[in-house]
């Protein structure tokens, strides 16, 4: 099992260089050596994941380790439930997206540049979960940033697409500073870089700082405010690819790194995070509720979502988290793989103003994200039913009893969760109707999506309604970790009230205004009015800070070596000047340095 | 007699040659301070000679070698002046500055 | 006292040159006008062999010390010797026997306008170049007085002697006004430390300095320091350099070539014998003069080397520059003593400067038969067109740098850099930084050399043997130099035993 | 055999330079042939480097008690490699690209030149030595500039030369007199076996490693030496001359340093200034090779930042951030200069969309910059996190919060320099194919962006060796670090 | 004060008035004539200082020989015979000003390290020219000898030099 886990790890860089060196060879074999590159590590993702769901003990094993700096730094592997589940989900939204990939790139010259990185992406991601040392763990973090800018900036013609991806590369990285402290302090004060280890001894160690520095790389890798901007930037990239970063790579990094080091948070940092997380779910709700951009609604929701997930982890519902983790992984590919076919059958733009009536145009895609976008209001009993449910329910436990955080905190996460909940199901509700409802455009020539598309919608459909029977028993897969009962009858009641309540209210506003936008943005593309923030307090100052450092070197360092140079020959000038050829004035000079030699005698003696 | 006497009769002397060193255009007039220079060099020397009553005479000996030394000089500057009448048509010292650094960027 | 008993074998090689000089004079005029080249150049052929032949025989002294005209004093005090062959004063005879040969190989081509006497000419040299190794040899201020002015005289008119030339009649006259006028200031500190000591032998000057006090003392300072500046006249310290450039470049090349190195390796050796066996008991007055001269000599070379572009004025400024760095360990001296290494290391550092500013001069030499302008451009493409002379040009300049792959160069300044370090670290650091400054025009120079000349023929010469021998000779000596520089150093450290 | 060993590592590239000076004479080609054969014979040679520590010692001038002493060791291994294997490459390079100006066998024969002075810096442990070696590479680099350097600009390439030339020479002579003053304190020039020296001898030799290395403020003549050096050129230059600096702080000055002196912060805090000042420097550059140059003062600022932090760690760092560096800007160069062939130019305002005119030259170009901004998983990263790490938990006796502040800017400089590269990316890489702005010329502009030739297979193989060390010094970072942290036992006090 | 004394001031009056105007006058042949005044007094001023040879030699060769050559080379420079104005340079002030400082500094110099000491030059002197002489050749043997290397080379170069070129 140990070399299988490295192969699996191994496979999709693997793939990325065949398929990048078979590049423009030949286009059906690049095709076909990534669709099949990830089949393959999907099922060795398989093989390691299954045997580790339940009640297993954790699969940690070494294959190498430097030992001439201390602590070790080495490359360990730790396949628990948590990587277990995790593997699953990012190998198998990975194939997905690749098998959709095919069509939805099919006459795209990049394809094997693509795919390639595509590949890189999702080996990183399996890094990042099965990694047990944090050094490897810091590799397929970045790793996947730099593949994720990459990806953004795939249609580099784009200036918005340019200016994403530096923007996602930028901000995940500057939080990724935290990740790196973090793994430095850690390793100091446990002596070891081991996930294994260092959450297994915490009695001796102090884990506030670097629990808290984690939260600040999570902030930036899960989108969370402050940093949360750059996730619906991203959005010039290929569909495909949102599916990817949004549902199992990237920014669910954020919510695994926090469950996998849960052991290390303490009350200090959890506080943080649930500040954060509810912060962010409210105003990236609202943002989603105005936001004109298909993508950029859908975008906005996975920042809430994340944001969700953290709210879960601060009050300490690790189970709920993790559950929503996956169901989300699963409803939000399934949403962004049909925006995919949306925005393939309208032309490839993105805005929803471009859409309306599309319902019978394209049945397939209307079915499946009919499911994606009830899970992703709390429809019972889709799988985001369930696990919304959990966590509006331990968020409640908490504000009662306050066991972690202090209690206005804690009802002030319990609030922002059942008001992005109503949030939620209102975008949710404008978007679907927006898309599939009201006045048709007939200029726009319509086409339902290749099969190749279609076949992934199908499969994510499935799981994202029969995801819910994990909920009947949550310790067949996560095993003693998961709380006994995470269903509760009178949570559901009330949200299923709420979610009702709201739908019927955007539904009679669709109705009242005859098919209008409920919720129309102040502009036609709303930016966040903190990016304008940014702007003025980060970007500006450091371009002017550069050109001045420009100038600096220009006018201050180097006129010091300039200055040097004439100075030397400026004195060569001026001594040169007595170099006149009148010999008498050399003979001054001998007669006065003489004189000059004589008084020296007379101080010196 | 104070030994000072003749030493500072050898600084007057000596400061004089400086300046018709100095100040002396002709390069004739210009040796001439320097013949001054030594001999009150020559001064110095002697007197210390008388002071010490060298055995040696090493002041006296040294002050014979500068007369010889002076005028072998003298005969050699006087060659070196001819040539420079020769080829300048003049001797004027201060005005000899065809060799003054000037082809320097 | 009686008649004193003279060691001839001490006393044969300045002997020899000065019968050589005799008999290129006697060959000379009973020879008649030259017919031939062969005939103009047996003048330089007969004062090669002289300088070979004392060479030969100076060579033979280098493991007996030998010491002659001795006073015997039968009362008190050191007994005093005017002549003494020891190793210092054969490292030097080495320098100038080597420089003269040199030269003498240069002045066949200095000498080929016609406007010169090559008879007279060489006789000049040879008598000069006697009076440079008397003087090396010299342990009194009398002897050394004399000996300066017999490497005076002769140079004064070497200078001058291309007929109707009237920038060599300007050199002339600029050098021999600005010497007589050092030369009597020297003379007035002679006296004074005379006055101040009652003797002018070095050893006993030393042996009474050590207990002078009082208002006597600083008579004694100032004759010490007055004496100075006769010799650092003539090795072209700052502020006695300004005739320098002038009378390098009014002078035939051979000339100049001859006042960088052997005359101004005369002066040193004054300055060094009167430094470190007359006054080593007044270090605390003259090491910080010294210095100062030093840190100022070779700024003020430096500085005006920068711009120039005429290459007898570069090397002129170089080796104001280069005589700074060879004073450097005077100025880091402490105690009451000249150490070895001070001495070594500023010998060491005449020596490799000799030969490969020797080196740089012959091909200036070379060049100057065809572009008497000397402008840096004349060199164009030399490298390409005459790659002998080309190269040893170019790996003199770097050695006068101080870079690989001359490693002699680098190593010389190491010597001299290890002798401050510490004691001086301040003038180590001027020192640091003014080889920086240095190396602009020597690395300037060193570009136009590999610069592919406009015309490929421009850059090619007719270069005569003796010429091809005196390049030759140097490049090879700075070649082995640079892959043993043990060789040199190690015996400059050993002069004092 | 040992003494044999190292010998003919300092003395075949010598000979092979003198070889291809006078093959090249009568053929430019054989002339280069034979460099990329002697090389490549030298790179073999080198390989068994690794095996074994080696070492000479034998008295070369007497009387100033300097030894020919060269020791090998895991400190100088890894340099001595990359030495002769970016030589290699830069040979090959030269196969395709002869200079406009011809020469191509004297540039050969001069990089052999260098090639011999950088083994024998990083080999010798006797001062002087190391000082000599230190100056031999200057000559040839010099020419190498001047004479190879930006046809276009005679001026600035001159002028950069002899900044060049001045500033090192500067430092190196500050050098040896701190290296004398040690002497005449310690009574020897075997850095072996000197534990302490007196402050001005450390500052002094610490000064002329700064300018080498370089260190803010004395990095001026980095910028220009690189932007007007040929590729080649600059490839050494930043490959391997300024490792010289590096190697030299490791070897040379830390075992001068009192760690309760103020020294190593005062240069922390440079290093660090530095790390910070070159990412803005490059922020604002408009010239590729000058945006490489300006790279190159943060990333050994960060070298130094780690040496300073006197420990172990730090000097694994160092020596890892020096290899990787000398690897990824390598490349960078060997980028910059081919785009620079193909276009005539490097100024980012007239360049763009290279991803679409020439893909895979441009994809080598991210990679070498994704590699030089820190992406884990190659080979930049190990280095700056381990130096962040060194500084973070310095020695003892230095001061620890001066250490942690610098070392959350130096990562804060991390960013930095992402930032810049990422711009640099979207001005270059990316954009939309047509012309950039409306006032020039549009047939011009366009010209500009026009499909080139793609890489050439002897550029894939020059390059490739410093593509795959990349990827996999960045795997697999015990290669390095396992033996300086032998090497260093016992150095540190 | 001894009668030697008052002949020392005397000739020291003169010695240095004469010096004053070879530096001053306006005629050329005059400044040679008043050189050959302070020369002379030069010579009395060694005859009382008991160097009876020296003072002889002065004679001999700077007046007779050395001032006669300085006369010759003015004729052959076709110096004119009457006064000339442009005979100093114009930097002449600060020569002035150099040359006062000069004889300050070495005056006071000497003046202090010698104001004790008195010259006895009552005792019999062996100042005689044989005296003198049998030193100069056994003790200074060596310096006359180069001294004949350095008159022979003077004299061959001043005749080179003055040989026209085209002889």
């Amino acid at each position: 099992m140990k070399w299988v886990v490295l192969t699996m790890l191994l496979l999709p860089f693997a793939t990325a260089v065949v398929t990048l060196w078979a590049g423009h060879r030949s286009e059906v074999a690049t095709k076909f050596l990534a669709v099949s590159g990830s089949l393959a590590t999907f099922g060795l993702a398989c093989v390691v994941a299954f045997p580790q769901l339940g009640h297993a003990d954790p699969l940690v094993v070494t294959y190498t380790r430097t030992d001439s700096i201390s602590p070790a730094i080495g490359l360990a592997a730790n396949v628990d439930q948590l990587s277990a589940v995790m593997v699953l989900l990012a190998a198998s939204v990975s194939f997905l997206v690749q098998l959709y990939s095919v069509g939805y790139l099919h006459d795209d010259p990049r394809y094997p540049s693509y795919a390639a990185l595509v590949s890189l992406f999702s080996g990183s991601m399996l890094t990042v979960v099965v990694a047990d040392d944090l050094w490897m763990l810091l590799v397929g973090w970045e790793l996947m940033g730099a593949c994720s800018y990459f990806l953004i900036a795939h249609h580099w013609e784009l200036a918005e697409a340019r200016a994403g991806a530096v923007k996602a590369f930028l901000m995940t990285r500057l939080a990724d500073l935290g990740l790196l402290f973090a793994i430095l302090l850690i390793g100091e004060r446990t002596g070891s870089y081991r996930i294994s280890q260092v959450t297994t001894i915490l009695s001796n160690w102090d884990t506030s700082l670097p629990a808290l520095l984690i939260v600040i790389a999570v902030i930036g890798k899960s989108a969370q405010f402050p940093l949360h901007s750059w996730l619906p930037d991203a959005m010039p990239g290929p569909t495909p690819i949102s599916a990817l970063i949004h549902a199992a790579t990237m920014v669910a990094a954020g919510v695994f790194l926090v469950a996998r080091m849960y052991p290390i948070f303490d009350a200090d940092a959890l506080t943080l995070l649930g500040v954060v997380a509810a912060i962010t779910m409210l105003v990236s709700a609202f943002y989603a509720l105005v936001t004109n951009d298909l993508k950029r609604v859908l975008a906005w929701s996975t920042v809430s979502q994340l944001a969700y997930m953290f709210g879960a982890l601060a009050v300490g519902a690790w189970s709920a988290a993790v559950l929503h983790l996956l169901a989300h992984g699963a409803f939000k590919a399934l949403l962004f793989l049909g925006a995919g076919s949306v925005v393939h059958a309208v032309g490839g733009r993105t805005s929803m103003t471009a859409m309306g009536g599309l319902r019978e145009r394209i049945p397939d895609t209307f079915v499946t994200m009919t499911v994606g976008f009830g899970a992703l209001a709390g429809v019972i009993p889709l799988v985001g039913f369930f696990s919304k449910d959990a966590i509006v329910h331990a968020g409640f436990d908490e504000a009662k009893h306050h066991e972690i955080l202090d209690q206005p905190v804690a009802w002030v996460i319990f609030g922002a969760m059942v008001l992005t909940a109503a949030l939620t199901v209102a975008y949710s509700m404008r978007a679907w109707l927006r898309v599939f409802f009201g006045p048709v455009d007939p200029d726009v020539e319509v086409h339902e999506s290749p099969l190749t598309m279609r076949v992934p919608l199908y499969l994510l459909t499935a799981a994202t309604v029969f995801g819910g029977l994990v909920f009947a028993d949550p310790s067949r897969i996560l095993g003693e970790r998961a709380e006994e009962d995470l269903f509760h009858g009178s949570t559901a009641i009330l949200m299923t009230a709420l979610v009702a309540a709201v739908a019927g209210l955007v539904v009679f506003l669709w109705v009242r205004y005859d098919g209008a936008d409920p919720w129309p943005p102040p502009v036609e593309e709303l930016q966040p009015p903190e990016d304008h923030i940014y702007d003025l307090v980060l970007v500006r100052p450091i371009g002017a800070l550069a050109r001045a450092v420009v100038i600096n070197d220009r006018d201050v360092v180097d006129a010091y070596a300039d200055g040097a140079g004439a100075s030397a020959r400026g004195l060569g000038w001026v001594l040169r000047l007595a170099q006149n050829g009148s010999v008498q004035a050399y003979l001054m000079v001998v007669v006065v340095g003489a004189a000059a030699i004589a008084v020296a005698a007379g101080v010196l003696s | 007699m104070p030994l000072w006497w003749p030493l500072l009769l050898a600084s007057v002397l000596f400061a004089i040659g400086v300046y018709g060193v100095l100040a002396r255009r002709n390069a004739i007039l210009v040796l001439m301070g320097v013949e001054l220079m030594l001999n009150a060099v020559n001064i110095n020397l002697v007197a210390f000679d008388a002071y010490f009553r060298d055995v040696l005479h090493s002041g006296q000996t040294l002050a014979l070698f500068i007369i010889v030394i002076a005028a072998a000089e003298i005969g050699l500057a006087l060659a070196i002046v001819l040539m420079v009448f020769r080829t300048h048509g003049h001797i004027d010292v201060d005005d000899l500055r065809e060799l003054a650094d000037r082809d320097a960027v | 006292m009686k008649p004193q008993d003279i060691d001839w074998l001490a006393v044969y090689p300045p002997l020899m040159l000065a019968v050589a000089a005799l008999v290129v004079l006697l060959v000379d005029a009973f020879a008649g006008p030259a017919r031939t080249r062969r005939e103009a150049h047996a003048p330089a052929i007969l004062a090669f062999a002289g300088v070979i032949a004392a060479g030969v025989v100076a060579a033979q002294m280098w493991d007996n010390e030998r010491a002659t005209f001795c006073i015997e004093r039968a009362l008190e005090g050191p007994t005093g010797c005017s002549f003494v062959v020891d190793r210092f004063t054969l490292v030097f005879w080495g320098i100038v026997l080597f420089g003269t040969a040199v030269v003498a190989l240069l002045g066949t081509v200095a000498l080929a306008d016609g406007r010169t006497p090559p008879g007279e000419w060489n006789f000049l040299l040879l008598s000069s170049a006697t009076g440079a190794l008397v003087l090396a040899a010299s342990r009194d201020l009398v002897t050394l007085l004399v000996a300066l002015e017999v490497v005076s005289l002769p140079a004064f008119a070497m200078a001058g002697l291309r007929h109707g030339d009237r920038k060599a009649a300007e050199a002339a006259l600029k050098f021999f006004l600005v010497s007589v006028t050092s030369t009597a200031v020297m003379l007035m500190g002679i006296s004074l430390v005379y006055g101040a000591t009652g003797s002018v032998f070095f050893d006993q000057i030393n042996a009474s300095l050590s207990t002078v006090s009082g208002d006597l003392r600083t008579v004694a300072v100032a004759g010490t320091l007055l004496t100075i500046v006769g010799l650092a006249f003539k090795v072209a310290a700052v502020p006695f350099h300004m005739w320098v450039p002038d009378t390098y470049v009014g002078a035939p090349v051979a000339v100049a070539a001859y006042l960088s190195v052997v005359s101004k390796a005369a002066g040193f050796v004054g300055l060094m014998l009167v430094l470190t066996y007359a006054l080593p008991s007044f270090t605390e007055q003259w090491s910080p003069v010294v210095a100062v001269l030093a840190a100022l000599t070779m700024t003020v070379g430096n500085v005006l080397a920068l711009r120039q572009t005429h290459a007898v004025r570069l090397l002129a400024w170089s080796s104001v520059a280069q005589a700074g760095y060879i004073l450097v360990p005077f100025g880091a001296v402490s105690g009451s003593e000249v150490g070895k290494e001070v001495l070594g290391a500023s010998i060491g550092y005449l020596a490799i400067y000799a030969v490969v500013n020797l080196g740089a001069f012959s091909v200036a030499a070379l060049v100057g038969t065809r572009h008497p302008t000397q402008q840096l451009d004349d060199y164009r493409g030399l490298v390409r067109g005459e790659p002998g002379a080309g190269w040893a040009l170019a790996f003199a300049l770097v050695a006068l740098a101080g870079l690989p792959p001359a490693v002699v160069g680098l190593v010389a300044k190491v010597v001299v850099l290890d002798v401050a370090a510490g004691p001086a670290t301040w003038l180590a650091v001027v020192m640091a930084v003014n080889v920086a400054i240095g190396l602009v025009y020597y690395a300037r120079w060193l570009f136009v050399l590999f610069t592919p000349a406009d015309d490929e023929h421009a850059s090619r010469y007719d270069v005569p043997n003796a010429v091809a021998l005196a390049i030759g000779a140097t490049f090879t000596a700075a070649l082995i130099f640079s892959v043993f520089p043990g060789w040199i150093l190690d015996n400059a450290v050993s002069v004092l035993g | 055999m040992n003494h044999a060993y190292l010998d003919a590592l300092v003395a075949a590239p010598f000979a092979t330079a003198l070889l291809v000076m006078l093959v090249g004479r009568r053929s430019e080609g054989a002339g280069v042939g034979l460099a990329v054969l002697g090389s490549l014979v030298i790179f073999g040679w080198s390989i068994p480097a690794v095996l074994e520590d080696r070492a000479v010692d034998a008295v070369w001038i007497e009387s100033l008690d300097v030894h020919w002493h060269l020791l090998l060791d895991g400190i100088s291994a890894p340099l001595l490699l990359l030495t002769t294997l970016v030589t290699l490459c830069c040979q090959i390079a030269l196969v395709r690209h002869a200079p406009d100006c011809g020469g191509r066998a004297s540039l050969a024969a001069l990089l052999m030149l260098i090639e011999s002075g950088v083994i024998g810096a990083f080999l010798a442990v006797d001062m002087v030595l190391f000082f000599l070696f230190f100056e031999v590479a200057l000559i040839p680099m010099w020419f190498v500039i001047n004479a190879w350097g930006d046809q276009h600009d005679p001026i600035g390439r001159r002028r950069a030369a002899t900044r060049f030339l001045v500033f090192t020479v500067l430092g190196s002579a500050l050098m040896i007199v701190g290296f004398l003053i040690v002497k005449a304190d310690s009574g020897t020039f075997d850095i072996t076996q000197v534990s302490s020296a007196s402050t001005v001898a450390a500052v002094l030799v610490g000064i002329g490693l700064a300018v080498k290395t370089p260190l803010w403020p004395v990095h001026i003549w980095l910028p220009d030496a690189h932007a007007k050096a040929p590729t080649v050129g600059s490839v050494i230059l930043a490959a391997l001359l300024l490792k010289l600096g590096t190697y030299g702080f490791i070897r040379f000055w830390l075992p001068l340093v009192d760690p309760a002196d103020d020294i190593l912060p005062v240069f922390a805090g440079l290093a660090v200034v530095g790390i910070v000042y070159g990412a803005l420097a490059c922020l604002a550059q408009t010239d590729l090779k000058r945006l490489i140059a300006y790279s190159s003062v943060g990333h050994m600022g960060f070298v130094v930042l780690a040496i300073t932090s006197y420990t172990t760690i730090g000097v694994q760092a160092a020596v890892y951030a020096s290899v990787a560096h000398g690897l990824i800007t390598g490349l960078l160069f060997f980028a910059a200069g081919a785009i620079k062939d193909r276009y005539g130019t490097g100024d980012l305002a007239e360049l763009k969309a290279l991803y679409g005119a020439v893909p895979r030259l441009a994809g080598v170009l991210a990679f070498a910059a994704m590699a030089s901004l820190g992406l884990p998983g190659l080979a930049g990263f190990w280095g700056e996190m381990l130096a962040i790490r060194s500084a973070l938990f310095a020695h003892d006796a230095l001061p620890h919060d001066t250490f942690v502040v610098l070392s959350v800017i130096a990562a804060l400089g991390v960013i930095l320099t992402s930032a810049y590269f990422l711009v640099m990316m979207r001005t270059l890489l990316q954009g939309e194919p047509g012309p950039r702005g409306s006032s020039r010329d549009a047939s011009e502009a366009s010209q500009r962006v026009e499909t080139k030739a793609d890489l050439h297979w002897l550029e894939w193989a020059a390059w490739s060796p410093l593509l795959v060390l990349t990827v996999v010094l960045g795997v697999a970072p015990g290669l390095l670090l396992d033996p300086v942290a032998t090497a260093m036992t016992g150095v540190l006090r | 004060m001894s009668w030697v004394e008052v002949v020392f001031l005397l000739l020291s009056l003169v010695a240095v008035a004469s010096a004053l105007l070879v530096v001053t006058t306006q005629h050329l042949v005059h400044a040679a004539l008043w050189l050959v005044v302070t020369l002379s007094s030069a010579a009395g001023i060694y005859l009382l200082l008991a160097a009876e040879f020296v003072a002889w030699v002065q004679i001999l060769i700077y007046v007779g020989a050395v001032v006669v050559l300085l006369l010759f080379a003015l004729m052959l420079t076709r110096a004119p015979t009457g006064p000339q104005t442009d005979l100093n340079v114009k930097q002449a002030v600060p020569a002035a000003v150099v040359a006062v400082l000069v004889a300050a500094l070495l005056g006071t110099t000497v003046i202090a390290g010698f104001q004790d000491v008195h010259l006895n030059l009552d005792d019999p002197l062996v100042g005689s020219a044989g005296a003198t002489g049998e030193t100069l050749f056994t003790s200074w043997v060596l310096p006359f000898e180069v001294l004949s290397v350095l008159l022979l080379a003077a004299l061959v170069g001043a005749i080179v030099l003055s040989k026209r070129g085209d002889d």
